[in-house]
């Protein structure tokens, strides 16, 4: 096998086969050892809950993974190419220029028995970003989440000097043996944590409406609320329960978990919170 | 005291698993196999081999029958990961990872009988060191090592995707990282494959002592060498089907898209009927040409009982032209059933091959003052192989247990037979508006 | 800089990657390769400086000249001698790995030494009138024969038992040889003797099994097992349709056989106890004062239940005579006391068994082979020690009559030189060596002159054997298959006994598929053979070549012991 | 010693064994055991055995009285072209000496995969299925040129290698050119008592005789010689018998 053992030939026989052998021996390892040294790059500039909200949006069913356009039924069929960050999205951008989205007058907006305040935009992943008159933004869960929450066992939210990254995790949230991780709607380091209550303030990195624009707002709250609560109806179906159906206008109780005891409330949550 | 013990943190969120108890009565009878089969093997390498029945005429037996069958029907790995990778398949995502995990339990287990199969394990290595690049073995040696390796790397990312590792953030990104070059190693693992199959079939045509086995070959290869890899790439699929199949029948759960299915029977019809088409050319040549040419008319090997012509036409018809037709007959297919039963006579044909390459090649007579000769296993034997299944049965209950084999499966399980993704959009929209 | 526990790490991470591109590390491991050669539990043979030492091997009589090639003096290997007039370079199967007997692990190693020789003599003491104290001596022909001949003529009542040792048959001058049975290729007389006449005479092989003295047999007849007295009848003379009836041969072959018998002779009838003719053998020179022992006795004239002692030297293995031959002369309180190499043998029948030296450890002469007219007197060297423990027969034997044979072999060599008679071929090359002791222990040879007419005696052959009598009804009809006993045979013979099967083992016999089927026996099973003159525990070959209604036996003292005097047997499967 | 070799004018040294003076007495075989260290086997009789040269007993295939035998010992056929151990071998441990053309085994080297023993027609390769072990003291008759093989490698004639050497030696001590190892002769040859087994140089001498599975085109090394018809018959392929009773006597006896 190599040139100092005995019985080593260096003819055609051995040039060809252990030629084959040492290339594919580096090739594995070359793949492997970039693959450690890519990780240790992305680790290094802490891409870390980035990668993690790709992982999870991959893992993520196809039906959850459709555009917001496809909610508001604008669009048939359109899977998000961009794990739901559409600033990067070219598409939604032309589209918004031609019809860009009304913003109903504010105030609060009953949808389906929730509070769904029209002052702020919302994330998929059940957060809400309130820009402030100090130029910093204030977020939190919305309704649906809270409910789903109800009183949290565990919370741990981040610290003021910490960064949150869209799509990246903002706090945990713990309810009945399943740890949820809560996405943050936007990029900033937190000022302040709790003066509302499951709230933080957070300086964001770039203002305007290009930095909420993968954020829901106005009318496209609602389709999309409805489509959360067929995918809760679904994942409490899943868990063998009988969903409140918008059928029967069923409004659902401020904590839903404590409704459905039985229910594997790590499925129903993960499912909810985009989680994969 | 099982209840104790919950592991439901460690299954994949959203996948219905059967409880711990239940899993751990799955578990233990193949556990208990498994301890009886090392045991057994423990007793080879101390005693050595004189605890098997193999003799200096039957040198080869149950073990090295094993490793071919089994690394025949592994193929599935590298042909699916090369369907998948390199011809861009999405739809065989749906098994590509069991089809890994498959292929991992298949070439680990062979190696370790090989292992136990020699008489001098503590110098595997100078076939490394002093390779005699002419002889088949060694090519296989090397091809099958390292596709373990490449098979390992393969495996580490269903590994890493378990909920609990993910949440260390490097195995999380480094699997990301890996994953996205699993192409190359699908592409290494396609090449290494196409060798070692392709050798491990050479392995006997080379045999020019053997005119049972022997092949004229094209280049250095004799036309083993090919059949071999094609039977290997045809029975690959069917074997992922019917261990696929199987899985949702123990697990009473639906993994794949029956399309998927269909999918793999419809390669694997193809490929087996190219391979038939192959084998029969080949066998003509063979009894025509080769074998008289060196003094022994093909009728001769098939007058000793019990093997007899039928073994041929087992070999052909039965279990290979019969299971492409049924892959290929649109109706047929249509039926999971069929799918499954054409899948199972595909494993067979491939296994009864093997056998009658290694097991029937020694029993035949060279010489003509020689008899014929018969073996049967000893328990130990036997034990060793019971091993290499206990130890697959149990490497693949945990896989499913604890990664996402199937990633479909989660979609399946929402999709309630009585209300399907289609009108559901439908309804959504209508709401939306 | 500082060395950090990082800085170290990177050092010997540096080094170790550095030292894999030298050759070093692969050495060793290409280096580590020898461990496995010295795998624990392979023995490694040890060296010494080479040497060859000649001598002649006991193990029969035919004595073939040995040459054992000897590290630091150990024998590891044993060839003939080319140049030897008899043997001529060959030596079978059993004498190429004599030198194994030693250490056989099935020998004896000690016995009750002072018990046995306290019987003995208390038993001698009280011998009654009619009674006798006997030897039963194995290998006649020996200077030891003499020496018991001479303690028996000074012991009361004393009898020296052995078979007709003085005749020969003079294959030389024969044309045509007819055996019964007897295997004349297969180790019947001086194996290199009989190859170098082989060319002189025609061999008709009479034998019910294709035996491998039939095999090269120029002509082979397949008559009935048992029919052997009856084809010589016809050949002589007697009718050739009962002959034809009962061998099962065409009168035409008869007829044919006993026309060249007559037409081509000289020839030569042989048989499994003699043949015909045979020619008288003198014997070597003894010294004059040794010439008042006892003569030989046949056992079969010894009268009923009149051994009280009866010593039984088969340390030198022979042709065994059958227990059930021995047994009705002797007394009920007989004291049998046997030397012997193992267990084998009259071990079983004997009360004592006492461990005698074995070949090649003794020197000991060795009487002249059957199928050499003139007389020879050669010695098997003591190439090995024996043991702690070992009895000699000789020594035991002179003990009790007090008489003093330590040099018995010295004299009887003194005697032959005195005689000024015969010739002498020394391995060494000297043509007529000074001190023909010292040459004889070398290795040489004494070969008499030939009588210039030796008297022709034709022994009466094809007798029927004691059970043919009362005519056993067992249904197999024995068959030997091996040349002759031997009680210990070298580990190694289970090349050619278990490891081939090309032979039978000292306790393997064959039997045709369909006797195997009747008896519910298949290859490798035990059964015991039973006949007459008792059973013993076999090994079971299946062989097509053995013809139906035939049981081939092997060559060991219990199936001789057993079958000795038998021609039918049966097995029953154990 | 390589050095020495380059010296030697190339030998390509075979057998002639002549059926018709064999008469199976197996001297041969136990010879070679004597010379090569060759333990007896505990168990497995003719199917686990060791035994470099082994004497079967063929016969003519009738029955009943026309049947007629013959002893044809086997040993290695010493292939002269390509032999397909060596071919086959992963590691190199089946090597062909150019200065003897002997097919040398190397147990020291080998892994005990046994794919030689499969690869060889003549069945003249055996498996060291045990330790090897002699009777308590019998060690000390091995025979000390020879090293005793360990359990799980194979094993097979290589015409008395150690012999070869000594001879040599033996040569270059008595002054002769080394280049001829006068009084070469491996143990079967030397201890045949009928002369059957005859040793020669194929390059000095011209043999004549048939080989066994000549087709197989392996280019054996031994030759065998008989007068009779059916014995030369036997060196073809096999005689086809649907039943294996015929053959069922080679079970038994050799």
């Amino acid at each position: 096998m190599l040139p100092w053992n005995y019985g080593f030939r260096l003819d055609a026989g051995h040039i060809i086969f252990l030629g084959a052998f040492y290339t594919v021996l580096v090739v594995v390892a070359t793949t492997v050892i970039s693959a450690a040294l890519r990780s240790r790059r992305s680790l290094r500039a802490n891409e870390g809950s980035k990668i993690r909200w790709h992982a999870d949006f991959e893992d993520l069913p196809a039906r959850d993974r459709v555009c917001r356009h496809v909610l508001t039924g604008e669009f048939k069929r359109r899977e998000c190419p961009n794990s739901f960050d559409c600033r990067l999205c070219e598409t939604h951008g032309k589209w918004i220029e031609r019809h860009p989205v009304e913003i109903g007058e504010d105030g609060d907006e009953d949808l389906f028995g929730m509070d769904f305040p029209l002052d702020r935009y919302y994330h998929r992943g059940h957060t809400w970003a309130r820009p402030e008159k100090d130029g910093t933004v204030t977020i939190g869960l919305d309704d649906l989440g809270r409910r789903l929450l109800g009183t949290p066992d565990s919370l741990d939210m981040p610290m003021p000097g910490d960064r949150l990254q869209v799509n990246g995790t903002a706090f945990h949230v713990g309810k009945r043996g399943a740890v949820v991780r809560v996405l943050s709607p936007v990029d900033g380091e937190v000022v302040a944590v709790g003066d509302e209550d499951g709230c933080v303030r957070v300086k964001p990195d770039a203002a305007g409406e290009k930095a909420f624009r993968h954020l829901l707002r106005g009318t496209e709250v609602r389709p999309w609320l409805m489509r959360e609560m067929e995918r809760l109806q679904l994942a409490l179906a899943a868990e063998g329960q009988s969903a409140p159906s918008l059928a029967d206008g069923g409004v659902p109780v401020a904590d839903i978990a404590a409704s459905y005891p039985q229910a594997d409330w790590d499925a129903v949550c993960g499912r909810m919170f985009l989680e994969g | 005291m099982v209840e104790k013990i919950r592991d439901q943190k460690l299954i994949a969120r959203g996948l219905r698993r059967c409880s711990t108890g239940r899993f751990a009565l799955w578990i233990v009878p193949w556990a208990v196999l498994l301890v009886f089969g090392l045991y057994s093997a423990g007793l080879c390498l101390v005693k050595g081999l004189n605890q098997t029945n193999m003799d200096n005429r039957f040198a080869f037996g149950l073990w090295i029958f094993l490793d071919l069958a089994v690394i025949a029907l592994g193929a599935g790995a590298f042909f699916t990961g090369f369907l998948v990778y390199i011809l861009k398949i999405r739809e065989l995502r749906a098994v590509i990872n069991s089809a890994v995990v498959i292929g991992l339990v298949c070439y680990s287990g062979a190696v370790a009988v090989l292992m136990v199969d020699v008489g001098q394990p503590l110098r595997a290595w100078f076939t490394f060191w002093y390779p005699n690049v002419h002889s088949m073995l060694t090519e296989v040696t090397f091809c099958i090592t390292c596709y373990l390796t490449v098979l390992a790397i393969e495996y580490l990312p269903i590994v890493l995707k378990n909920r609990r590792l993910q949440d260390v953030p490097s195995f999380l990104v480094f699997e990301f990282q890996l994953h996205k070059l699993t192409y190359v190693l699908a592409g290494v693992g396609t090449f290494l494959s196409f060798f070692h199959q392709g050798s491990l079939g050479g392995l006997y045509g080379v045999l020019r002592g053997r005119p049972f086995a022997f092949r004229e070959g094209i280049f250095v290869w004799p036309s083993t060498f090919f059949l071999f890899i094609v039977s290997a790439a045809a029975v690959g699929p069917s074997f992922i089907l019917l261990t696929t199949w199987l899985v949702e029948k123990i697990s009473r759960k639906r993994l794949v898209k029956p399309e998927v299915l269909r999918l793999l029977g419809r390669i694997s019809g193809l490929m087996l009927a190219f391979y038939v088409m192959l084998k029969t050319v080949d066998t003509l040549i063979w009894i025509n040409r080769t074998s008289p040419e060196r003094g022994f008319t093909a009728f001769e090997y098939y007058s000793w009982r019990p093997f007899g012509t039928w073994i041929l036409f087992a070999e052909i018809v039965v279990f290979g032209l019969l299971p492409s037709l049924i892959y290929l007959t649109p109706r047929l297919r249509a039926r999971t059933g069929w799918l499954a039963a054409a899948a199972a006579m595909a494993c067979c044909g491939v296994a009864l091959n093997r056998f009658v390459m290694t097991v029937q090649t020694l029993a035949l007579p060279t010489l003509s003052f020689d008899r014929f000769l018969s073996y049967t296993p000893s328990w130990q034997e036997v034990g060793t192989f019971l091993a290499v299944v206990a130890y697959g049965v149990l490497v693949y209950s945990f896989s499913f247990r604890y990664f996402r084999l199937f990633p479909e499966e989660r979609d399946l399980q929402d999709a309630a037979p009585e209300r399907n993704e289609a009108d559901l959009d439908a309804e959504l929209v209508s709401a939306g508006r | 800089m500082t060395t950090t526990r990082r800085n170290l790490f990177k050092l010997a991470g540096g080094a170790a990657a550095g030292s894999l591109l030298t050759p070093a590390p692969w050495r060793l491991i290409t280096d580590t390769a020898l461990l496995s050669e010295n795998w624990p539990g392979v023995p490694r043979p040890k060296r010494g400086e080479v040497s060859y030492r000649f001598g002649n091997c006991a193990l029969c009589t035919a004595g073939c000249a040995v040459r054992a090639r000897c590290v630091a003096g150990q024998p590891v290997a044993l060839a003939g001698v080319e140049a030897h007039p008899l043997s001529r370079g060959a030596l079978c199967t059993y004498g190429i790995a004599g030198h194994h007997l030693p250490y056989h692990p099935a020998r004896l190693r000690q016995g009750p030494v002072a018990e046995a020789s306290a019987a003995v003599q208390s038993a001698i003491r009280t011998l009654r009138p009619n009674e006798h104290c006997a030897v039963l001596d194995l290998r006649p022909g020996r200077t030891a024969s003499w020496t018991y001949r001479r303690a028996m003529a000074s012991v009361r009542n004393g009898m020296y038992l052995a078979s007709e040792s003085n005749t020969a048959v003079d294959l030389a001058s024969a044309k045509t040889v007819l055996s019964l049975g007897v295997p004349v290729l297969d180790g019947w007389g001086t194996p290199g003797n009989v190859w170098a006449l082989r060319g002189g005479f025609h061999l008709i092989q009479a034998e019910p099994v294709e035996s491998r003295t039939a095999v090269m047999a120029d002509l082979w007849l397949p008559i009935r097992a048992g029919s052997e007295a009856a084809l010589l009848d016809a050949v002589r003379g007697g009718s050739a349709s009962d002959a034809a009836a009962q061998t099962g041969l065409s009168e035409q072959q008869i007829a044919s056989l006993a026309r060249e018998l007559r037409e081509n002779g000289p020839s030569l009838v042989l048989d499994r106890n003699g043949a015909s003719p045979m020619i008288a053998r003198r014997e070597a020179p003894v010294p004059e004062e040794w010439k008042k022992a006892v003569p030989a006795t046949q056992l079969a004239s010894v009268s009923e239940e009149s051994i009280r002692v009866l010593l039984i030297d088969e340390s030198m293995p022979g042709e065994y005579l059958p227990w059930s031959a021995i047994q009705p002369k002797l007394t009920s309180d007989c004291v049998v006391v046997s030397f012997a190499w193992s267990k084998e043998g009259y071990g079983r029948q004997a009360r004592f068994t006492l461990p005698a030296a074995v070949y090649p450890e003794v020197v000991d002469d060795i009487p002249p082979a059957i199928d050499s007219p003139a007389a020879m007197f050669r010695l098997a060297a003591a190439l090995v020690a024996p043991p702690e423990g070992m009895v000699s027969p000789t020594g035991f034997i002179a003990g009790l009559a007090g008489i003093d044979a330590k040099n018995a072999l010295q004299e009887r060599v003194a005697a032959i030189q005195k005689s000024g008679r015969g010739s002498m071929f020394d391995p060494s090359g000297a043509a007529k060596p000074a001190d023909l002791w010292k040459a004889l222990q070398a290795g040489a040879t004494w070969i008499d002159d030939r009588e210039p007419r030796a008297s022709v005696i034709s022994t009466q052959i094809a007798s029927p054997l004691a059970d043919d009598k009362n005519r056993s009804s067992a249904p197999l009809a024995i068959a030997f298959s091996e040349p002759r006993a031997a009680a210990l045979v070298s580990p190694l013979m289970s090349k050619v006994t278990n490891e081939s099967g090309l032979r039978l083992g000292t306790h393997g016999v064959a039997i045709h598929p369909s006797d195997a089927r009747g008896a519910g026996l298949a290859e490798g099973s035990r059964a015991r053979l039973e006949t007459a003159s008792g059973f013993v525990t076999v090994d079971i070959s299946v062989d097509d070549t053995v013809p139906p209604g035939v049981i081939q036996v092997g060559g060991g003292p219990d199936l001789q012991n057993v079958c000795g005097a038998n021609r039918r047997g049966r097995v029953v499967a154990l | 010693m390589t050095s020495s070799k380059k010296t030697i004018k190339a030998a390509r040294y075979g057998m002639t064994i002549d059926i018709d003076r064999c008469n199976g007495c197996g001297a041969c075989m136990v010879a070679c055991a004597v010379e090569n260290n060759i333990p007896p086997v505990p168990q497995g009789g003719d199917r686990k055995g060791l035994t470099w040269i082994r004497v079967y007993k063929v016969d003519n295939g009738a029955q009943g009285a026309d049947r007629r035998s013959a002893f044809v010992p086997m040993l290695c056929q010493q292939c002269g072209n390509e032999a397909p151990c060596a071919h086959v071998c992963p590691q190199n441990a089946v090597e062909i000496d150019p200065a003897t053309g002997i097919v040398g085994q190397m147990p020291e080297r080998c892994l005990g995969c046994r794919y030689c023993m499969a690869a060889c027609p003549y069945h003249a390769r055996y498996y060291n299925w045990w330790d090897p072990a002699w009777p308590a003291g019998m060690e000390r008759t091995l025979n000390p040129d020879v090293a005793p093989r360990m359990r799980g490698v194979v094993e097979k004639c290589n015409f008395c290698h150690a012999r070869w050497h000594a001879a040599r030696e033996q040569a270059a001590a008595d002054g002769k050119p080394d280049t001829e190892p006068v009084n070469y002769v491996p143990a079967c040859a030397e201890a045949c008592p009928t002369h059957a087994i005859r040793f020669v140089d194929l390059n000095q001498t011209s043999v004549e005789g048939f080989r066994m599975l000549e087709k197989l085109g392996t280019e054996p090394k031994i030759f065998y010689q008989s007068k009779r018809d059916w014995v030369r018959q036997i060196a073809e392929a096999p005689r086809p018998t649907a039943n294996g009773s015929k053959q069922g006597k080679e079970a038994s006896r050799g």
